[in-house]
């Protein structure tokens, strides 16, 4: 059997790679791919500690990393509708060139 | 032969194909967030994803793992390709650099892995003892159905909501104006 | 169960191997003459004119939104599909699953009525 | 009842090898089997669109290779073997390369879940439903890295095409598969044949979904890029879709994947609609098994034969009206039909009782649906009389206006 550990420390290098993606790069679709890789290493722990738990018949485990996929899913059409219609105003995608807000 | 100071330990088969899928996995991780082209982070992307989806079967979530492949791999990937063809003006070269803080980043990731690697091998998870799953798969996915009609209703409800406001509102953005 | 999947695992071990061989068998046999005028790109024999990667609409994004929220759908109709099968499942299941079914078709609705589907 | 692989381990146990060397054979032969019957059932594939179509069309078709022509496949791929493989100017060597590769893989793994008889299915997981709809995504994949990695426009956009189809028919696809499981409450496709089985191996859920079955076979055509839904490769619009700048092994890739993945759709259909393996006299010891596969072999062979009939008669339907087909069409009704069944079943009402609603609504599904296709086409005629603007053929090619 697989320890509980090299789960956990898979998901924590998906993890820091994706935090590492999401604040190094400035394509905003770089940006939401490493996200995307963040959100699947929680996904990664919640089944593990589901699998490794006392109570496996509770699967409460696996039912919030669906909701977590769903949620996952919304915010990319978001995401990337929002990334399409900035890049047809403003003819960019990268993040540190959008500066609306700065007047 | 001298004898080896350290013994090297056998891994069993589901071992040897957990560092498999793993090595795969977090290599493919690596390449998405490294690599200087857009398209060919998508496509590693694509192969991280299905890593996750190995690394759910080999803790025998089937079901979380198909929902994966389809929705991952299936939908999410092919929308982020999608907006990725649909934004750039050239797409050889560099298509995705870094920006300035990106060694100071890289640092803290990796201060951030080191931190919970290491505190992830000291703590003394609670694991039961005893680890075979109660009852076949197919119980499980009709538990999950169950889940999600009665205890999860309500969540269930809202991920409707969330999909159809999240659908009107990205209609809304990308639609073409003419 | 794992070694169901153990199958499936050596399988696409081996349905990557079959293409790659086949491809490297046919680039040995195969000649290799290459010359710029057969490399060229073939577009309804016309010389190409100007770069490939011109812009899309952003229509099939659409159609690629829709199937999302369809998808996602499907991900939590087939389970309760097969809870059917347990003998509590009731009425008040079947309308929490309905109204989550109707909250989507309203996004089909709206998408429809925007003009989403249409392609022009 | 125990499946192949536990059959072949205990012999192998029972012969004195080690138990984790008597696994590893049994899975290696059963994937070097998958190996090596996909690749002949291609041949036999090819052999036979190739013929039937002659008849269709009046021609008699290959003849001169083997009898009847058996051979010529072979003969093909031995050409094939000897074409060169001409890299593109220009082309992405990673996503040009990977894209044969990747559309195989997809449709290889698919193998791996379709029954053959009670016991021989290559696996029979809890969700082999799901699993096919799932391993088809990487086929889009492939169609779009081949379409990036061309350099060409034609390519590019076939490509789209071929993502936007393929996405769009998944959803009445899966919803029609939906049905089923409702019905049967089960994703495992040994268990969908068994519960078939009844009024002597005739209890088809063709019989009691008719609705389901058409939809599902529809999506099935679209799926597997068939006539009519072909037009990611309508040589008079885009030469031969997104794989126009493939040649040699590399077009040879494509070509059996798309034959396949036709195949296994129509496999799937006979599993799921046509009672898989049941049939008269399964039951029966000794000859039962052979009877049962066989059984299934030609339930399959009938779906796509059904398809190529298609194939030779249908015309090719257009971008938009493929589209609005799906959507506007097959999805809502679907999700009426799904609905429909879900209130059925969930009523304390006898078995035979609910077995007619669920007739009743499939029959209904199925009239509505070619009312609307038949107003459809009507309207059509009106609206070809009038001069068509070529922009709505050629789509989305044009650039975004500055």
């Amino acid at each position: 059997m697989v320890p509980l550990q090299a789960y956990l420390t898979l998901a924590a290098f998906i993890f820091s790679c994706g935090l590492y993606g999401a604040l190094a790069r400035r394509n905003a679709i770089a940006m939401l791919m490493a996200v995307e890789l963040m959100l699947n290493a929680v996904n990664i722990n919640l089944v593990a500690f589901w699998r490794y738990g006392p109570n496996r018949d509770d699967l409460a485990g696996q039912t919030f990393a669906i909701f977590v996929i769903a949620v996952a899913a919304a915010e990319v059409a978001v995401g990337l509708a929002l990334i399409i219609a900035i890049y047809r105003s403003r003819k960019t995608v990268y993040l540190d060139e959008i500066d609306l807000l700065q007047g | 032969m001298p004898e080896l100071p350290v013994e090297i330990p056998i891994p069993t088969p589901h071992q040897a194909v957990f560092i498999m899928v793993a090595v795969a996995t977090g290599v493919a991780s690596l390449l998405v967030v490294t690599n200087r082209n857009l398209f060919y982070s998508a496509l590693c992307l694509v192969g991280a994803l299905f890593g996750v989806a190995g690394v759910y079967v080999l803790l025998e979530a089937e079901f979380l793992a198909i929902t994966q492949v389809l929705v991952y791999v299936g939908a999410i990937a092919t929308l982020i390709t999608f907006a990725i063809m649909l934004t750039r003006g050239i797409m050889f070269g560099v298509t995705s650099p870094n920006n300035r803080y990106m060694f100071a980043v890289m640092s803290m990731a990796l201060l951030v892995f080191l931190l919970v690697a290491g505190v992830v091998d000291r703590v003394p998870w609670a694991v039961a003892e005893d680890l075979t799953l109660s009852g076949d798969g197919k119980s499980m996915i009709v538990d999950l159905g169950w889940e999600f009609v009665t205890t999860y209703a309500l969540p269930l409800e809202l991920i409707g909501l969330l999909l159809l406001i999240a659908l009107v509102g990205a209609v809304m953005l990308a639609r073409d104006d003419e | 169960m794992l070694l169901k999947y153990a199958f499936i695992f050596i399988l696409s071990g081996f349905a990557l191997v079959l293409p790659l061989v086949s491809i490297v068998a046919g680039a040995i046999l195969g000649p290799r003459k290459p010359d710029p005028v057969k490399n060229d790109i073939y577009e309804s024999g016309l010389n190409t004119i100007g770069d490939t990667w011109i812009q899309f609409r952003a229509q099939f994004y659409l159609i690629g939104l829709v199937f999302l929220v369809f998808d996602l759908e499907v991900v939590f109709l087939y389970p309760i599909a097969m809870a059917y099968g347990r003998p509590e499942f009731g009425m008040a299941a079947v309308l929490v699953t309905l109204l989550f079914m109707a909250l989507l078709i309203v996004g089909l609705v709206y998408d429809w009525r925007k003009g989403g589907l249409e392609w022009q | 009842m125990a499946e192949w692989y536990q059959v072949l381990m205990t012999a192998l146990v029972g012969a004195g090898v080690p138990e984790w060397i008597a696994t590893a054979v049994a899975l290696l032969a059963g994937v070097t089997a998958i190996g090596l019957v996909a690749p002949l059932i291609a041949l036999i594939l090819v052999w036979l669109l190739r013929k039937v179509i002659s008849r269709i069309q009046d021609r008699i078709g290959p003849n001169r290779v083997g009898r009847f022509g058996l051979l010529q496949t072979i003969a093909d791929i031995v050409k094939l073997l000897s074409k060169e493989g001409i890299n593109p100017s220009r082309a992405d060597f990673m996503a040009y390369n990977l894209a044969p590769i990747l559309s195989v893989f997809g449709v290889l793994l698919l193998f791996a879940v379709v029954p053959v008889t009670r016991g021989l299915i290559g696996v029979d997981i809890n969700v082999g439903v799901l699993y096919i709809v799932a391993l088809g995504s990487i086929g889009i994949m492939a169609a779009l890295m081949a379409g990036w990695g061309s350099n060409n426009k034609y390519a590019l956009l076939s490509g789209f095409r071929v993502v936007a189809q393929l996405l769009s028919y998944e959803i009445p696809l899966v919803l029609s598969m939906l049905a089923v499981v409702l019905y049967a409450g089960t994703m495992r496709f040994g268990e969908l044949a068994e519960q078939q089985g009844n009024f002597l191996g005739l209890g088809w859920y063709v019989f009691l979904m008719p609705g389901a079955a058409l939809i599902f076979f529809v999506c099935a055509l679209a799926e597997s890029e068939q006539t009519p839904f072909d037009l990611l490769e309508a040589e008079s619009e885009l030469i031969a879709g997104f794989h126009i700048e493939y040649s040699g092994m590399r077009f040879a890739m494509f070509f059996l994947a798309q034959f396949l993945g036709g195949f296994v759709f129509a496999w799937v259909g006979a599993a799921m609609f046509l009672g898989g393996w049941q049939g008269p006299g399964v039951d029966l010891p000794g000859i039962g098994g052979f009877l049962a596969a066989g059984y299934m072999m030609i339930k399959t062979f009938a779906i796509y034969l059904l398809m190529i009939w298609v194939r030779g008669t249908f015309p090719r339907l257009r971008v938009d009206q493929m589209m609005s087909f799906c959507w506007k069409i097959l999805v809502p009704l679907t999700v009426g039909l799904i609905s429909w069944q879900m209130v059925v079943q969930v009523l304390e009402l006898p078995t035979p009782v609910i077995a007619v609603l669920v007739l009743v609504g499939n029959l209904l599904v199925m009239g509505i649906g070619l009312y609307a296709v038949g107003r459809a086409i009507r309207q059509e005629g009106f609206r070809t009389k009038r001069a068509f603007t070529p922009d709505s053929l050629i789509g989305t090619m044009q650039p975004v206006a500055e």
